[in-house]
């Protein structure tokens, strides 16, 4: 079974990765496997300076999902080029850069320093919904995620994925305009804004009030938009939100993603991405494929 | 640190809504310190994990003792599982308190409520290296009860109740020994009375036991952490890896 | 216990109602237990001709969810007058009438229609994810959102609630305009529009493809927009999204809404409103509060 | 029609993932019709109830049988259930099949696979009133067989498998009796068999049972409506309340 995909500056082995910020640095992962077997690693959001990121509580348990409210918290983009990336780069998987910031500049220098020759790709979080400035701003206006698109652009000649919120009225225009500042490839979807209130407390359990909701809760959204891009957009897409088993991933294929991501399940199973690579090949028998790249977009033939 | 089935083979209720579970399975030989917890998954229906101490741990059955009390629908959902099944289980996570004391020497150990099962394990290991224990359990009532024969089989015991149902009325700090023979003191309950208990013993050296929510509970999604005082390091540390033992000067609570 | 709640134009006795769209007209209900138990009832969306709406399958499962693409269905407001209605005035609860269409006109010729005497308010629902013209569009674009209903409350001198969509950026803009248009209320929120895959037909379950998320899993998004609205807008809301038990009521009563409505929970026990009016009083005791009223925005104190 | 919780009072495999269920509880007593069914809550976890036909009824016990076929998480998750264990059920629901043929007269019963299970509740039922029953059961292979000795008791059985491991290679179309001495057929199966015999039985005039994705199962969601024929009335109907037994003229599949 030919697990293989390849999208911009990556050469998948499969087509399964664990998400920015529910992975760290991969250092804990390390334990519960051999990190060489995943296609792919996305590594926590990195800022321009080290950021202590939001109060606690910064999780809270939801139907199907959970709210987070991290704040992007992480040593700076120095501080991860100098302690954590040498940990994950003799493992033979490729490493994708997730870069944040508050502002123009700050992406920028993000994505200038980060492209060193340490990571073979770039995310570019304009998603973020836990911080005051900048973040989600970039995410839900589709000029200011151009500027932020073209400006990385310019800083890194690294395929840059866009990773897009599902916070909008409409996201296809959002994908365009990504598409138009010349990203390569599409991420979806990060968390919709959400919120828990403690009845005893009569407070949000969140710190920060509102958190990101990710789990299978938003799994159905990120099917929707993901197909909708899927017609619209030539890029190639990261599809997550919610993947928990093989079946999942099959239907984020036909929906139209390249390659998958798996977040917060990492949680509930600290082996999940290898389980599922190795579950893959079974499933997509199952289902009469005989490779990933068959499966794409197959929902829309 | 490892994920596993574990047999249940031991659950009862001990005390007002306090169950005892005896889980077997290989994290039992994993565990390196008291103070340690495992993560547990309650079923497919609740997304987290939840975290629990390691009350106990008997290499003999290759098993550990957890103790818990039902506070919302995960405990109150775990309380249906019998004996016999298995728990989806990720452990032993976590540094624990060290057991660095030398005999002959004095502990003291502060536990509230559903802090208390972890200073138990700890009670072992110290009394087991000659360490003299003596422990002030808080509870709320007479109902609430659990392990007050277990702690005073290994040294002497002081109980408090929040309505003097047993005890001294009062809070844990308002029971505490004279001070000046403490060498060392370790405490586990809530933030509230561990703040408390860190002012009341600012002269003592000790180790506090923090719980914070979790999400991966094993140092990768920074839901856990905590800032620490100036002093230290990178300024914060993760409660699931890098504690959830502290120094009282380390952290700010 | 005092549950009862006053809201433009519904004295109600107590704040929960089932939700448009997931109790009919009443009469399947009817056979479970009085409808007179009821805070108010919404019934299922008048359109200005009778409507067949969408082919099946019209509904799908999801984690802690469902997707529905009904499509509008109903037999036009002059059948339900004439057919429908006549079976649910004899109970003592207030009805109110879901009021939906694809033009400017149709809005305004239903509203006109179904304010005979026979409904205590209204609730326009220009968000209805599951219909090809109109029903979203009102719903997502603020200035439509005015337009429609200024229409509306130019035709009825009843309360007029505008049921919003969460498919939206901006929530609290789109809250502000139909405030500014002279709404009387809000009810938050619809459906979120999502899609399900089954990897088996390799096509969407939904045979309009995408549907209507309801259920648990949108119940973090619905409290963040409540809490939102809440501070920035002064209309009472009615909430809803995922409501199950008498807890989730205590947190929407915190949030913001003054009264609830409960919508799939409907398919999984018939008499689940019933069951959570007979609950709240023991919950609001439990945590402290002496009356409903009391609740109302406590997370804000 | 009730919610009610039904104890779980027999349940085994029958056939290769086909189970027998059998219920009991006061549904049993409100059951009108043959061809009605119960809307079955798996568990917490899935948030729709899944609609089962009622295949036998004992008044004696107290009892409504069920079978059903894994077909997905849903069923899957029931084969789990034991006797002693009891269900959410909402039921009975919908019509059923009339019982209006008189005594001498011949009934024909179509069955495909999971759609099975209703008439044999129908043929007891049929037979009772002394109806001549014809039943052809079409399966997909040996091992799916179930409850052919069952209609073999009440009459004529002619089996189809799609591969031919036992009766008629084929469907249940390729295995029709004589339709001359035929008075009324009855049929339960997927919707593209339904198609079939609808074509093939033009001339007879008969009853059929269709399945469609359910909400509420009680008729007020609109979500599994069918289109009807022009003649018929509002056009459209709600197979969980107004069927899900209709005339083949009635509607449009
Ligand atoms: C390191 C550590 C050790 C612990 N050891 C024990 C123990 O030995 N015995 C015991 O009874 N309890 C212990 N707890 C507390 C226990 O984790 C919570 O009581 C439990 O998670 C509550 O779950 P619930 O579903 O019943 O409550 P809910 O309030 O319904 O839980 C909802 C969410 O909040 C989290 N949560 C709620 N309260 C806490 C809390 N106090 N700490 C962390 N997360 C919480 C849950 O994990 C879950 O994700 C420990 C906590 C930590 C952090
Ligand atoms: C009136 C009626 C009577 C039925 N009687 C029987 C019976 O006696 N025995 C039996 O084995 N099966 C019967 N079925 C089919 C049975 O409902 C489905 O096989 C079952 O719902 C599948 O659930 P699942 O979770 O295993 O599958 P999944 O595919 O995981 O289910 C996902 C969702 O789709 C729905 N769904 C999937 N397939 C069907 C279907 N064929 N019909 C309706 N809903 C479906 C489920 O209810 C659920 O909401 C009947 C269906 C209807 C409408
Ligand atoms: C605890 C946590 C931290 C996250 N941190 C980041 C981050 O730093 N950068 C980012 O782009 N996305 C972040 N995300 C979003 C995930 O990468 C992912 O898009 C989202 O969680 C949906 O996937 P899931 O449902 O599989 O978790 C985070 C999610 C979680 C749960
Ligand atoms: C099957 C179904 C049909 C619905 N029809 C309508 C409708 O006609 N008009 C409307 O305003 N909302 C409609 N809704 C939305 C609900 O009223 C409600 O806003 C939504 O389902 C969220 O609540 P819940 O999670 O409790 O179901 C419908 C929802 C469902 C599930
Ligand atoms: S819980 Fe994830 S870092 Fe501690
Ligand atoms: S399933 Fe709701 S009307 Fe039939």
């Amino acid at each position: 079974m030919d697990l293989s995909i390849n999208i911009p500056g990556l050469n998948l082995k499969n087509p399964v990765m664990p998400a920015s910020g529910c992975f760290g640095f991969g250092k804990e992962f390390a334990q519960f496997y051999d990190l060489s077997e995943l296609g792919a690693i996305i590594i926590k959001a990195a800022t321009g300076e080290k950021r202590f990121g939001n109060p606690t509580p910064r999780v809270a348990e939801t139907a199907s999902g959970m709210l987070n409210a991290i704040g992007l918290q992480n040593p700076g983009v120095d501080g991860i080029i100098e302690h954590e990336l040498p940990f994950l780069t003799p493992y033979k998987t490729p490493i994708i850069a997730n870069v944040a910031g508050s502002t123009l500049e700050e992406y920028a220098d993000v994505a200038a320093k980060i492209s060193n020759g340490m990571v073979q790709a770039l995310e570019v979080n304009i998603s973020c919904p836990n911080v005051k400035e900048g973040g989600v701003q970039f995410g839900t206006d589709p000029e200011l995620a151009y500027e932020v698109t073209k400006k990385v652009k310019q800083q890194t000649d690294l395929p840059v994925y866009v990773k897009l919120s599902p916070n909008v009225t409409d996201i296809v225009s959002m994908a365009k305009s990504v598409e138009q500042a010349g990203a390569d490839g599409l991420s979806m979807i990060n968390t919709l804004t959400g919120m828990k209130i403690d009845p005893r407390s009569r407070k949000p359990i969140i710190a920060n009030q509102t958190g990101g909701l990710s789990g299978p809760a938003i799994k159905p959204i990120a099917i929707r938009m993901i197909h909708q891009v899927y017609k619209e957009v030539k890029l190639p897409i990261i599809g997550m939100g919610g993947i928990e088993t093989a079946d999942d991933i099959i239907e984020y294929l036909l929906a139209g993603a390249s390659a998958v991501a798996v977040g917060s399940a990492n949680f509930k199973n600290p082996a999940v991405c290898v389980d599922l690579i190795h579950q893959l090949p079974e499933t997509l028998d199952k289902y009469g494929f005989t490779s990933v790249q068959e499966v794409i977009g197959g929902a829309h033939h | 640190m490892i994920r596993e089935w574990m047999r249940i083979v031991n659950h009862q209720e001990i005390a007002e809504k306090t169950y005892l579970i005896e889980l077997e399975g290989e994290i039992s030989t994993l565990v390196k310190r008291p103070g340690q917890f495992v993560h547990v998954q309650i079923s497919e229906q609740y997304f987290l994990r939840r975290p629990v101490s390691i009350a106990d741990v008997s290499p003999v059955k290759g098993t550990i003792t957890l103790l818990y009390k039902v506070m919302g629908d995960g405990t109150e959902a775990l309380t249906y599982k019998q004996s016999g099944q298995s728990l989806d289980i990720v452990g032993p996570g976590g540094n624990g308190f060290p057991v660095h004391q030398q005999r002959g020497e004095q502990a003291l150990l502060v536990g509230g409520g559903i802090g208390i099962p972890p200073l138990y394990y700890l009670a072992k290991q110290l009394t087991a290296k000659g360490v003299s224990v003596k422990s002030v359990l808080g509870y709320r009532s007479e109902s609430d009860l659990f392990y007050v024969d277990e702690f005073q089989s290994l040294g002497e015991v002081q109980i408090t109740t929040n309505d003097g149902s047993v005890g001294e009325q009062g809070f844990v700090t308002d029971a505490l020994p004279p001070l000046n023979s403490i060498d060392y003191y370790y405490t586990c309950g809530p933030t509230i009375m561990l703040k408390k208990v860190k002012e009341e013993l600012i002269n003592v050296p000790g180790y506090i036991s923090i719980e914070e929510r979790m999400g991966c509970g094993i140092g990768a999604c920074f839901a856990c952490v905590l800032e620490t005082s100036e002093s230290c390091g990178k300024g914060y540390v993760r409660v699931c890896s890098d504690g959830p033992v502290f120094r009282p000067e380390e952290v700010i609570l």
